[in-house]
């Protein structure tokens, strides 16, 4: 299973993303360069975190343009895996390839911190190894992860089961102290996500619960149903 | 070509909270400022372009704003017409 | 433009000085080669009045790979590889404009860190700030911290950890002192030096504007009303560009390509040219011309002094230039030839082939007027020095004195400064932020850093020599916590105007406790800062020597923190508690003085602990371990009560007498004595934990067990503080948040 | 008391480098839009205050941008006259 980082000019999260799965999963893992127009033969996609240029103007604004994004839109448009990390995230939403918006938090500064999150959907191949309502302990680190999407469109995710993480209390309750960046509806995820599971791999980083992410997608895809 | 300078606003929609215009009022509260209401924070660009004549500054200036200045999901933004720059 | 006197004093030159130079040149100079000599011969660069004593420190050990006098210091730590560490000050940008200040600071010195051939991994921010209640503080405070997270984590470098104190005398001169620690192969670390004639100049990164010219001369003058019109000397720091350039110059070097790089800071191309040429013992020409310029009109002085952030200056191998246009040309950024290395050892500087300036490297960055400045003992120090029944006002009941520390800034919780930093960025962080001492793995090795920076101004100014001891001791000792056996140092001295001789006397002493510290400890310096002048209105701040210790984990899974991780255990307090509220934090919070001794140093004593604490670690003995600081005994013991979930204690501990009418309560739980460790231990490992601790000479007791819900401490049998864990973690976690809540600035 | 929108603008004082405006410049340019010669990234609020009348509004206004919405060391910023909330 071939796992593919996207490096943008200012991603300072690639190696984290290329270590979890190479040398935590034990998978092969390379890294594309954004001016790359193939994603050479890579089975995942993973747009990691991190301040692609800066983050100046809007996070994901500049670097959605990169040519690599044309081949990965068209490789998700035929269904395959793409995970988009914190300012990964931010890009996919910027292209148009998720609903919504990320914003500024609401308490306007960077929050860098352990949170919790509620698994909502199991049947994602990034959630595939999870159970619906698992509490997973990640990591955040953002000042623009707060999620925005207008009520239909809000409407729409939820009722097609689009919202995979919730912010939630470590007993899984969604409350209003336990959304980390004042997301509508508790959102940490939607088909894609908020949080950083790739450092949340190793029990000596404080959790291992990002791990699940990367194993519901191997599982996935060995067992062929991607 | 000759050289245009427009301005461009670029303002969250209204149905976008604004964190930052509210902390903004919050701290001016703070200060003693209570007669300020309401404060909405944007974002405010000086571009500019060379382009054959106004119309064209402002066309592409408009098609500049669209794609890359304002995300439409969650901005809109106005432009002032195109002044020459001397 | 004639130099009359005016333009010297703009310049910041004295008389003699300027003498100096008409003597070094043979002719007068012109207003380019004035400038480069200004900015040059500055405190800022060259330590005029600071290096002959720093040439006392000890630099030398076994461990070290490069000592001071290049961008930054490294020591081997085994695999291969070397720590490359070095702390910065960006005082006085950062009171002016706090969040650019701050931010540039962080980029400064992460480019010294990656011009040596490391890649950084880690940054430690140790602040200084004036009283929160007072107006303008909260402004300085939530720059400071926004801009450093601005930076850091854009930059993608997690700030792992640091310090904040808070103390009247930095209201107008906060102190941002920020430390960087990167990894090189031991056999890969780079210089910052030129070398064979003919080979090519670089410029590289961000093209040049007027910004900042006359930083350096600012950050060597005084602050009053005048430094106001200095104001556009303010720059804008730009973490997107630093981080290409971080990624093209750790590509480029794999290549072999370059001979030398430096950064280009204080002093910009002035620095760059002549330190270069200096160290390689020859010269430079360089056209302006071909320098990237980001504004209309530049004059040469202008380009020469300009201090446009995230810039350096490559000597590449004459025909392997291809190497450095491509790698920067796949980055997206400016590579140019701006010159070439000459074998006279002058830097030239041309204008469309015109020499516009031409002065030997070495004369700009080594032969700089040395100041061997009088020192005069404050005679004012005996006075403050005392400490007697009458400093001390009324008596609050202990539990309450408790509470009030752990309200303190200093003493509270900081996370509201952590959360806003990514201290996990780069998947190394063993420790996270507030658990305790910062530690980060070596990824590819079984191996772990412990870094700890640390100073205490109030024992500073009671006693300069004494107070940089135990700041010594202290970030020393912490590294010990973690495991860690030290094996270098870094050192920021922040001191007020040594033109006076009483500042100039603080720093000699400063000096020379840190020489004598590191010494004791066999903890070489491998490079540092100073920062002078550190001054309002005439008054200087305490004299706040910074040191940050790096100390090498051998095993990083033994890694441990500071809370009690469970009940049942037994706390085991090595060291000795004496009567010493001094310079303490009780003594100032309680009775409103700054004054009395600072805590006694037993260097022996100190130097035993630190053998120790790695030894019951690296055994896995030890349960969690954490050190009395500021605060004293009490604060000690709530702060390991406070894990994720709380854990109690019980505790009794022998009373120690003070000044008469001080309750021995007071004296025993809040005095500052150096060299005490709380350990939590299993009962299994106790016998083994107190043998060991005989052995290395150390002194132990077990003082409690853990468990419960509740912290009871009691003195001599006599219960005196019976409180709730979550009541005092709740006073200490939410103290600076909400001083601090409302940011300032939207 | 009537309310007022101020409209105000801030902006980098020219001789500060504005490092997001080279960055959107640089990518417009990879874009294909090469007429845009230069851009300078500001801010923009909108500042709704009661006040007594129009010259009251824009002497808070003014007093406000000069304490919290500009940082006087970098930025500079300019009102609009206010406008009456309806
Ligand atoms: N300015 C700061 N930046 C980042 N972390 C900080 C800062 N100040 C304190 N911390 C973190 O908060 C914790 C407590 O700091 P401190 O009170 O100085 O503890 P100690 O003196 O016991 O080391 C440590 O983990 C420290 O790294
Ligand atoms: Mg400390």
């Amino acid at each position: 299973m071939k796992f593919a980082v996207v490096v943008f000019p200012g991603s300072n999260c690639d190696h984290d993303a290329y270590h979890a799965v190479k040398h935590v999963l034990g998978q092969p893992a390379e890294f594309l360069w954004h001016k790359d127009t193939s994603l050479q033969g890579a089975d995942v996609v993973i747009l990691p975190g991190g301040f692609s240029y800066g983050d100046y103007l809007r996070t994901g604004a500049i670097a959605r343009f990169s040519p690599v994004m044309q081949a990965v839109s068209a490789f998700a448009a035929q269904g395959g895996p793409v995970l988009g990390i914190c300012n990964g995230f931010q890009i996919l939403c910027e292209a148009g390839l998720l609903d919504g918006a990320l914003i500024r938090n609401q308490q306007v500064q960077f929050r860098c911190a352990h949170v919790d999150v509620r698994v909502e959907q199991v049947d994602t191949p990034f959630t595939a190894a999870c159970t619906t309502g698992q509490v997973l302990h990640l990591p955040i680190a953002h000042g623009e992860g707060q999620y925005f999407a207008e009520p239909d469109v809000l409407a729409r995710l939820e009722a097609n089961r689009q919202v995979i993480f919730r912010y939630a209390t470590a007993a899984g309750e969604i409350t209003p102290e336990a959304n980390a960046n004042g997301s509508l509806n508790n959102i940490a995820g939607v088909c894609n996500a908020g949080p950083h599971p790739e450092r949340a791999c190793e029990k000596v980083l404080g959790s291992d619960d990002g791990l699940v992410l990367f194993e519901s997608v191997l599982r996935r895809l060995t067992a062929g149903v991607a | 070509m000759p050289l245009f300078t427009v301005r461009v606003f670029v303002t969250l929609k209204p149905s976008v909270f604004d964190p930052q215009g509210r902390t903004i009022v919050e701290s001016l509260h703070s200060l003693g400022y209570a007669g300020v209401a309401h404060v909405r924070q944007g974002k405010y660009f000086e571009v500019q372009v060379e382009a054959a004549d106004a119309s064209a500054a402002e066309a592409l200036v408009r098609d500049v704003s669209g794609t890359l200045l304002a995300n439409p999901v969650i901005e809109s933004f106005r432009l002032e017409s195109p002044a020459p720059v001397a | 433009m004639p130099i009359t006197p005016d333009v010297l004093a703009r310049h910041g030159l004295k008389e003699d000085e300027y003498a100096r130079i008409l003597g070094i040149l043979g002719r007068e100079p012109n207003m380019t080669e004035l400038g480069m000599f200004s900015v040059m011969w500055s405190e800022h660069c060259s330590y005029k009045s600071s290096r002959i004593h720093l040439k006392t420190l000890p630099t030398q050990g076994p461990r070290v790979l490069q000592g001071p006098g290049e961008n930054a210091g490294a020591v081997d730590i085994g695999d291969g590889l070397a720590a490359v560490f070095k702390i910065e000050s960006h005082n006085h940008p950062s009171f002016i404009e706090p969040y650019q200040g701050a931010a540039t600071g962080v980029g400064g010195i992460i480019r010294d860190i990656f011009t040596m051939g490391a890649r950084p991994i880690a940054l430690l921010d140790s602040l200084r700030f004036g009283e929160l209640g007072k107006p303008g503080t909260k402004r300085v405070v939530t720059g400071v911290v926004a801009g450093i997270a601005g930076y850091g984590n854009s930059i993608g470098i997690p700030t792992v950890g640091g310090e904040a104190f808070f103390d009247a005398c930095y209201a107008g001169n906060p102190l941002v002192n920020v430390f960087c620690l990167g990894i090189a192969p031991a056999d890969g670390i780079v210089k910052g030096k030129a070398e064979g004639t003919g080979n090519a100049v670089y410029y590289v990164g961000a093209s040049t504007g007027r910004d900042g010219i006359h930083g350096a001369t600012m950050a060597s003058a005084e602050f009053d009303d005048a430094s106001a019109e200095k104001r556009p000397a303010v720059q804008v720091g730009d973490p997107f560009m630093e981080k290409l350039l971080l990624e093209a110059c750790l590509e480029v070097l794999k290549t072999g390509a370059l001979i030398g790089l430096q950064d280009m800071g204080a002093a910009g191309l002035s620095c760059a040219t002549s330190e270069m040429s200096a160290r390689g013992h020859v010269g430079m020409d360089v056209e302006v011309t071909k320098v990237p310029q980001r504004e209309t009109g530049m004059t040469p002085y202008e380009i020469m002094l300009s201090e446009s952030q995230e810039r350096m200056l490559f000597v590449v191998h004459a025909g392997r230039e291809a190497d450095v246009e491509r790698i920067f040309e796949k980055w997206d950024l400016h590579a140019v030839c701006i010159g070439h290395v000459t074998d006279d050892g002058l830097v030239r500087v041309r204008e469309h082939g015109v020499v516009v300036a031409e002065v030997p490297a070495r004369a700009l960055a080594d032969e700089a007027p040395l100041y061997d400045r009088p020192s005069q003992r404050p005679a004012w120090l005996d006075e403050i020095q005392k400490l007697d029944p009458t400093h001390f006002k009324t008596f609050p009941a202990t539990a309450d004195v408790l509470t009030s520390l752990l309200a303190s800034p200093t003493i509270a919780s900081k996370q509201w400064i952590y959360r806003q930093y990514d201290h996990m960025v780069r998947t190394n962080t063993l420790c996270l932020a507030g658990r305790g001492t910062p530690v980060v793995r070596v990824k590819g090795t079984n191996r772990a850093l412990a870094m700890s920076v640390d100073g205490n101004g109030r024992y500073g100014q009671t006693d300069p020599k004494r107070g940089a001891m135990l700041a010594v001791a202290e970030a020393a000792r912490n590294v010990a916590l973690a495991g860690g056996i030290p094996i270098g140092a870094t050192n920021n001295l922040n001191f007020g105007n040594p033109e006076k001789p009483e500042i100039m006397w603080q720093f000699v002493e400063a000096v020379a406790g840190i020489g004598e510290a590191c010494r004791a400890f066999a903890v070489p310096i491998t490079g540092g800062n100073v920062s002078l002048y550190n001054e309002t209105d005439g008054k200087a701040i305490y004299p706040t020597p910074v040191l940050g210790i790096v100390g090498l984990v051998e095993d990083a899974s033994t890694v441990i923190g500071q809370a009690f991780p469970s009940d049942g255990l037994k706390i085991v307090l090595l060291g000795e508690t004496r009567a010493e509220l001094g310079a303490t934090e009780y003594l100032h919070r309680v009775h409103g003085e700054v004054r009395g001794m600072p805590p006694a140093i037993e260097l022996g004593h100190e130097r035993a602990l630190q053998a120790l604490l790695p030894q019951l670690i690296g055994a896995g003995l030890v349960a969690s371990a954490h050190d009395c600081s500021e605060g004293g005994l009490a604060v000690a013991l709530a702060e390991c009560t406070f894990g994720q979930p709380g854990v109690g204690a019980t505790v009794d501990v022998r009373g120690v007498t003070g000044p008469a009418g001080v309750p021995v309560a007071h004296a025993t739980l809040f005095s500052e004595s150096a060299g005490r460790v709380l350990l939590a231990v299993s009962p299994d490992h106790l016998t083994a934990v107190l043998d060991q601790a005989a052995t290395a000479g150390v002194v132990a007791g077990v003082i409690g067990t853990t468990g419960g819900a509740t912290l009871r401490i009691a003195v001599d049998g006599e219960p005196v503080v019976v409180a709730a864990v979550s009541e005092l973690q709740t006073v200490w976690a939410n103290a600076l948040e909400d001083a601090l809540a409302s940011p300032v600035r939207g």
